[in-house]
């Protein structure tokens, strides 16, 4: 039962009949079906790539966010030499390009990082505790590594623990994927656009026929060409407009990724996104109309 | 209404098949040095052997083909210079049928008929199709898809269609030729009353009978090609 | 050879389309009640008004179209038991010649004359397909595409098509609609001579003056179809 | 000069002839374009799926890996119960299902986790140093929330540090990567099936008249699909090995992803990996050949 509604409804798609003037050109035909489904299929796997690109460009962003926090500073040194080493590890750091004011933690921040180690009973004074120097990242320009060197060089106790830096290869996995992700849908873009005009060529030269027998019972270009450019036009928007709310719809029930905690955010749509892939019918209904134009006059003028 | 002065014409040939008498630029002259004057009102046939050039003489008329050389002209315009949409004004002023006549095949045949009305954006006055089908006899078949027609069916079709448009010049090729002789003569009439309306009429025909028994009831020129040159035929045929 | 008992056959109208005189099933009885036997070694004309069914009988007898009534042998085998293996090689026994006669647009006529050959797994012998090209007529056309051949043209290559496998049975349906009557004659002269090496054939035509200048060299039977049954035709036609 | 001769190649691979009896067949039309570039352009998309299929597999197992390693469990009490309170953790631990035997680590071992923020010279001793335990992970039931669960309650002073744990959400979306690029290679490969199915048929409904005449002239059934069935699984295979290496290429010249680090292990296919594609022109070829077997011979059955 299901299965024949199916058929019926393609059917009725492939060969939807629009106007009078579209009489003119057969309902249907495997061309037309293909037309159809070629923009279908193209747009499904483009609005997964866009969810791809989205979904990987926010995740890009926010990663990049979260590495531009900031880096500590630890100074250990005998006490004696300790605030000399404090002080050049600061002045090192105010000339870092790319990071802000330093700041060195007083005692009782440093008292409540311990805490969960030694518990709140602990002497910090009485212990040779390192110094912690937090060093806000401001600019794109800040270079952890030369940081690290020229500390160790000018100030050995100075270590430089950059907590987020085990994310930057995540980030540039992540931009990765969303260059990955244009570069599907820039593919797939230039594959529809070639199947579909493949398809309507390959369906006009089907009809090549009726071209001939229009032509010369005096059909004017511009009546036969109209009447091949609206059906196919129909076709590509009808095909993507199924493939793209299949593909949305497939988006819309894959489980939500928040589950999975804040490193992956998801691969659906968020909020305004719902309306990009929206845009991928009005590009294959262009596509179709102009590859299905061009088709039909370059055809025509090979009848006379 | 038609003029041809010292037409020529000749197919292209493609790769390789070269067959005698064929000119620098690869074509063989079919048709060459015709001189030709189609009078309005007039009734006209044209005979010749098969592969003489009946056919593509037809083609030169409704600009189908262009002639390679002489002049050319229809309805007094230059066929050379007119645009493709001239071209199609006109062929709604000259009906056509063709010796292996097509049609749409998805169109049942009374649409096919009408086609030429529809693509010229006029009106179709049923009464007026249903007698024209009437006289060639497919009332039956008006609603029969054209594959299912048998070939004289096709060939009534046709004409049909080619008069729809009351045009001012009717070209038939081998109308008749898969057809007995009273479906002949019963088409040879519809041109007969056609051309005593004022319309000119060119036919294309080997039959010789169907030519004597039109030449009783109308005068007719008869033309002949061979050798890729028109005669005017005598009384004697 | 063929043998007709009772048969009967109606197209399938589709969609409305019906013409009175319709079956239960939805068919028009075309053909009715016809007996039939194409002795070996005769010479058949076929005759009848347009639509009368004279191309529907011939692809009755090339398994084209099964018979809806009646009993209908080939060869001694029942038409309607033939597996699609056996319509193959019944084809390769019966040469058609079609009304609107179809080939392949992409291969040269010599290709497409040599076709029954090709497809069977035989080998072309040149000679014989030059000598052939040349009694119809199309020597100078070997390597033409079929679709920039002349009406008359692709009816004299449809007739060396047919024959060319030297089948048992030819099949010739309007074979000279499309001719003077000079290339008429050639081509009856043809069948002629296959008839008197003792092949059947049966021609479908309107034309009586070729029923009359064919019977003048060899006997012929004449069968002429009307409102749906076979009359033989006397010596008067 | 370069566009002529690409446009050469695809009029040859396009049209290319076979043997004598694949002469029957018209040499080209748009269909034939169609059905090569089809193949070719599916290909190409497959193999970036198995591509991002393959490596978020490898992503996966590796990250996983990774997490499989140890948890560790830190005891802080005052110094006259943490005896005590290590001895009720360790029970527990011994009883955690998915986890190997518990270890206490030595002074020795602790001194050195702790000498970079205090120095060599620190007294552990006479430092409220808390206990660490090591827990190897052994297996996929451990539950860690479970475990700190359950230490909290029946030994308050010992927490769990789960210091890989922040990677699992990291391993659950690159599982969903693989499954993502599992997906669109089995939408990719159902496309294109339906694609070249649809692209055969409606390249021999263009060669109806083909089939009639020659079913006409005494043809059999098996010499004309297998003229058409060979033509177009050889324009299957020869699209989709074009495709399948171009794609290969597409994914040879992507910047290796060793450079980014550990994290993502580059999108390029590693070792044997390379010879996954290559099945993709099989399938395609594969798939050419059914299709246009089952619709020639249903094209058959419609001409007797
Ligand atoms: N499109 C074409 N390309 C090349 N040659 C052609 C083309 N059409 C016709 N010819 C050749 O030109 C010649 C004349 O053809 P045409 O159809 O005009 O003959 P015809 O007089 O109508 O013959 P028939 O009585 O057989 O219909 C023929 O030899 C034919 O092979
Ligand atoms: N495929 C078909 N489906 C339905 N009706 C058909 C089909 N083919 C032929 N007919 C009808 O059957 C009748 C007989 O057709 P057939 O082609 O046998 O006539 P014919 O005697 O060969 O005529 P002609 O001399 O015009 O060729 C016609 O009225 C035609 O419309
Ligand atoms: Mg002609
Ligand atoms: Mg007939």
């Amino acid at each position: 039962m299901r299965g024949l509604n199916l058929m019926a409804l393609w059917r009725g798609l492939a060969g939807a009949e629009g106007g009078k003037g579209d009489r003119i050109v057969p309902p249907t035909g495997f061309t037309a079906q293909l037309t159809l489904f070629s923009a279908g299929a193209m747009a499904f796997l483009a609005v997964f790539a866009l969810a791809l690109a989205l979904a990987t460009g926010r995740l890009a962003d926010r990663w990049s966010q979260e590495l531009a926090g900031s880096v500590t500073v630890r100074v250990s040194a005998p006490v004696a030499e300790q605030e000399a080493e404090v002080q050049s590890a600061l002045s090192i750091l105010q000339t870092t390009p790319g990071a802000g004011q330093p700041r060195l933690l007083p005692q009782d921040e440093l008292a409540q990082l311990l805490e969960p180690w030694f518990g709140p009973d602990m002497p910090v004074d009485a212990l040779p505790v390192p110094a912690l120097i937090d060093l806000p990242v401001t600019g794109d320009d800040f270079d952890a590594e030369g940081l690290r060197l020229r500390l160790e060089a000018e100030a050995p106790g100075a270590v430089l623990d950059d907590h987020t830096e085990w994310r930057r290869p995540l980030v540039s996995a992540a931009q990765r994927l969303r260059v990955l992700g244009i570069v599907s849908l820039v593919l797939i873009a230039a594959a529809s656009a070639a199947m579909i005009t493949l398809a309507a060529k390959a369906a006009l030269a089907a009809n090549l026929q009726v071209i001939r027998v229009l032509r010369l019972i005096g059909a004017r270009d511009l009546t036969i060409a109209t009447a091949f450019v609206r059906r196919f036009t129909r076709r590509a928007a009808v095909g993507s407009v199924i493939g793209t709310l299949a593909g949305m719809g497939g988006i819309a029930l894959l489980p939500d990724a928040s589950a999975a905690g804040g490193f992956l955010t998801g691969l659906g749509f968020q909020g305004w996104d719902w309306l990009m892939p929206l845009t991928i019918p009005l590009v294959a209904a262009g596509v179709g109309f102009l590859a299905t134009r061009w088709a039909a006059l370059k055809m025509l003028e090979a009848v006379r | 209404m038609i003029e041809m002065r010292e037409v020529g014409f000749g197919y292209h040939k493609p790769d390789g098949h070269r067959p005698d008498g064929q000119d620098a630029e690869g074509r063989a002259e079919l048709l060459s040095g015709m001189t030709l004057t189609l009078q309005p009102g007039m009734f006209h046939f044209l005979t010749g052997p098969s592969g003489s050039g009946k056919t593509t003489l037809l083609r030169l008329c409704y600009a189908d083909l262009l002639p390679t050389a002489g002049q050319m002209t229809a309805f007094g315009q230059d066929l050379r210079a007119l645009s493709r949409d001239q071209i199609s004004d006109l062929r709604r002023r000259v009906g056509v049928v063709h010796q292996e006549p097509q049609f749409l095949d998805h169109l049942p045949l009374a649409e096919n008929v009408a086609l030429p009305l529809t693509v010229a954006g006029e009106e179709v006055d049923m009464e007026a199709l249903r007698d024209l089908l009437g006289w060639v006899g497919l009332s039956q078949h008006a609603r029969a898809l054209p594959p299912s027609l048998s070939g004289g069916e096709r060939q009534r079709a046709a004409l049909a269609r080619a008069v729809i448009l009351s045009p001012d010049l009717v070209l038939a090729d081998e109308p008749t030729g898969n057809l007995d002789w009273d479906m002949s003569m019963r088409l040879m009439q519809l041109l007969i009353e056609l051309n005593k309306s004022g319309k000119t009429v060119l036919v294309a025909t080997h039959d010789l009978n169907l030519i004597r028994a039109t030449k009783a009831q109308v005068t007719a020129r008869v033309l002949r090609i061979s050798g890729g040159n028109l005669q005017l035929a005598g009384a004697d045929l």
